[in-house]
């Protein structure tokens, strides 16, 4: 009965919906009791931090709800980043620190005052030192919170162009017809990007 | 696979190298580059690795690459550095040692690839003995029915790191392609500096600057300037060798100047 | 005590992924002491169909896994993955932090871009610090999500790590003189880009 109590406990965790005592039975090597498992499983979870719930014809596992209050930080949303968020996210990552005229730069279009407050309440930026030209604007950095999310240990092990372009992550390619054909001076413009390109990645 | 190696092992020991490499062969593509090949050679040898012949097992592979020419496969270009390489170590282990040559003897090189081997092996063992652990989703299980359900709602705004790179990516290439689309105008190609001279020259019976080719629009902007410079320099000389024009400069940074041959 | 136990048994049913005792305080009362909690639930789950499982620096449950025949229903497809995967996986499991360069010493082939980003994919690997040799390259470490696949405790747990240490097999060693390097003569499983374009992508 021991072991038929473990294949119930363990089966009433993983799955996905709760079990009826037929549908345990019918995973069950033949001739196990389920019900009679299900006696002892309860009477073990008395009183702990989870117990063996009926759910209608069916059983599942439930934290106890006097334990209520600890589940609620966990009930979150989560959303997925917009794009300006991210790349004004990975501008400041690669840049810090860098001004808010600066982002814009790079990124081309201006920065909504949204984007920056949603990334400063969230942590993973914050205001770095100003900068020492005229009219002294603010720069932007980014947190410890955001390193822990991103799983790194600092900002400078952030792969670098070469490494995003090894992880595969540079597939953009001009379209057809506008890469420079062989004699049509593609050497010149290939040296006279690359030094402007090599400064962003200087460590 | 244990008995086809004891199979292949035993056909090595009765005939010889030749025919294990023949009957590697059939297997060409299988490999994993030189070092895995070598690896299943030296399988043959029956020995525990840190006592391996490398010797024969240098033989073993140039044998290999000697049948894999004779009968007209095209092994990859590493698989040739390799042949090689190990050609070079066998003449070493072979040869009594040059007291004048420098460089590390054949028993280091030797003893390098044995450790590569080892290593090699050691590792395709832990992939095994790893993928052959309890795994999650399979032998054993998460929680079924998480009850991180949203009760009280917070929004919480999640990245992953792939999602910041790729975005940072996107600017970066966008930065990369604009020369290439949107920057032509900025080039005077050696095609338009030619033209261009052709129709001047006749003009030039006396010497000249050759920034004085410069075409219009081109000399203010630095970017277009550099580039003009380029192909009017480049087109002269290519005029030069027609036998159409001479060039002169007095000395280093003076300006080049430029008239008309006439014949 | 008890009651702390039944609060991190509550969590820890709840979540399908790990907890660190830092997540855990965070939600219990001041003055908690999440790490002795564990202690006791841990013991209490000796030997039954559930089990509080060490993965990283955080905790998890996990059913047993001699129970895993019971589960054929929750049974997820892991996507397959090729040799090549598979090995550059164990070569960064056991020789963490590790360079591609590395991983391509080891294996004596040019390591492949999808095969990296295949487990980056999957997250059981991410970025680690970077190398303090010249070039600074980026190195590639384990993540929680591979120990909790593997059932692993920590890196420290894998299979044979000690015997290979003391084997010497961990070392790096340098080769002696010129021995081939792999993409040396042109690698193989890079090939599919076209040379013209990586040219162009050269910083």
């Amino acid at each position: 009965m021991a072991e038929q109590e473990r294949m119930i406990e363990a089966m009433l965790f993983a799955s996905a919906a709760p079990l009826s005592t037929r549908d345990m039975a019918e995973r069950m090597p033949h001739g196990c009791d389920p019900a009679e498992a299900l006696v002892h499983l309860r009477k073990r979870y008395e009183g702990r931090g989870v117990r063996v719930a009926k759910v209608g014809d069916a059983w599942a596992m439930r934290t106890a709800p006097d334990l209520g209050y600890l589940m609620s930080r966990e009930t979150v949303e989560t959303r997925k980043l917009s794009r300006a968020a991210i790349e004004t996210l990975a501008i400041i990552a690669y840049h810090q620190p860098v001004t808010r005229a600066e982002i814009e730069e790079i990124r081309g279009v201006s920065v909504s005052r949204g984007t920056v407050d949603q990334l400063l309440e969230m942590e993973w930026i914050r205001f770095g030192r100003r900068k020492m030209t005229p009219g002294r604007p603010v720069t932007f950095v980014v947190t410890q919170e955001f390193l822990d999310h991103f799983g790194l240990e600092s900002a400078r092990d952030l792969p670098g162009l070469k490494e995003l372009r090894a992880a595969g992550l540079l597939e953009n390619r001009p379209p057809p017809g506008t890469m420079p054909q062989p004699g049509e001076g593609g050497d010149v413009e290939e040296s006279e990007t690359a030094p402007g390109q090599n400064e962003l990645f200087e460590d | 696979m244990a008995e086809d190696d004891f199979d292949q092992g035993e056909a090595v020991m009765k005939v010889a190298d030749r025919l294990a490499a023949e009957a590697l062969i059939v297997d060409v593509d299988g490999f994993e580059g030189p070092l895995d090949l070598l690896l299943t050679l030296s399988r043959t040898q029956k020995v525990d690795l840190r006592k391996i012949s490398v010797l024969q097992l240098a033989q073993q592979y140039l044998a290999f690459v000697e049948r894999a020419k004779a009968l007209r496969l095209e092994l990859a270009a590493d698989y040739l550095v390799m042949a090689a390489w190990l050609a070079f170590l066998k003449s070493r282990l072979l040869l009594p040692p040059d007291p004048a040559e420098d460089g590390p003897s054949g028993e280091e090189m030797a003893a390098h690839l044995a450790f590569q081997l080892e290593r090699l092996q050691a590792m395709r063992d832990c992939a095994a003995r790893l993928m052959g652990r309890d795994r999650l989703g399979r032998d054993f299980f998460a929680r079924g029915i998480p009850e991180d359900v949203m009760r009280r709602r917070k929004v919480h705004y999640s990245a992953t790191l792939l999602d910041l790179m790729q975005g940072y990516a996107r600017i970066r290439t966008r930065d990369e392609f604009r020369p290439y689309v949107m920057d032509r105008d900025a080039i005077f190609t050696m095609e338009q500096a030619l033209e261009r001279m052709r129709g001047l020259i006749g003009f030039a019976g006396t010497w000249t600057d050759i920034s004085s080719y410069l075409p219009d629009g081109f000399t203010t902007d630095s970017a277009r300037r550099r580039s003009a410079t380029a192909s009017t320099f480049a087109a002269s000389l290519e005029l030069v060798k027609e036998g159409r024009v001479e060039l002169r400069q007095a000395e280093t940074f003076a300006p080049i100047e430029l008239r008309r041959r006439d014949e």
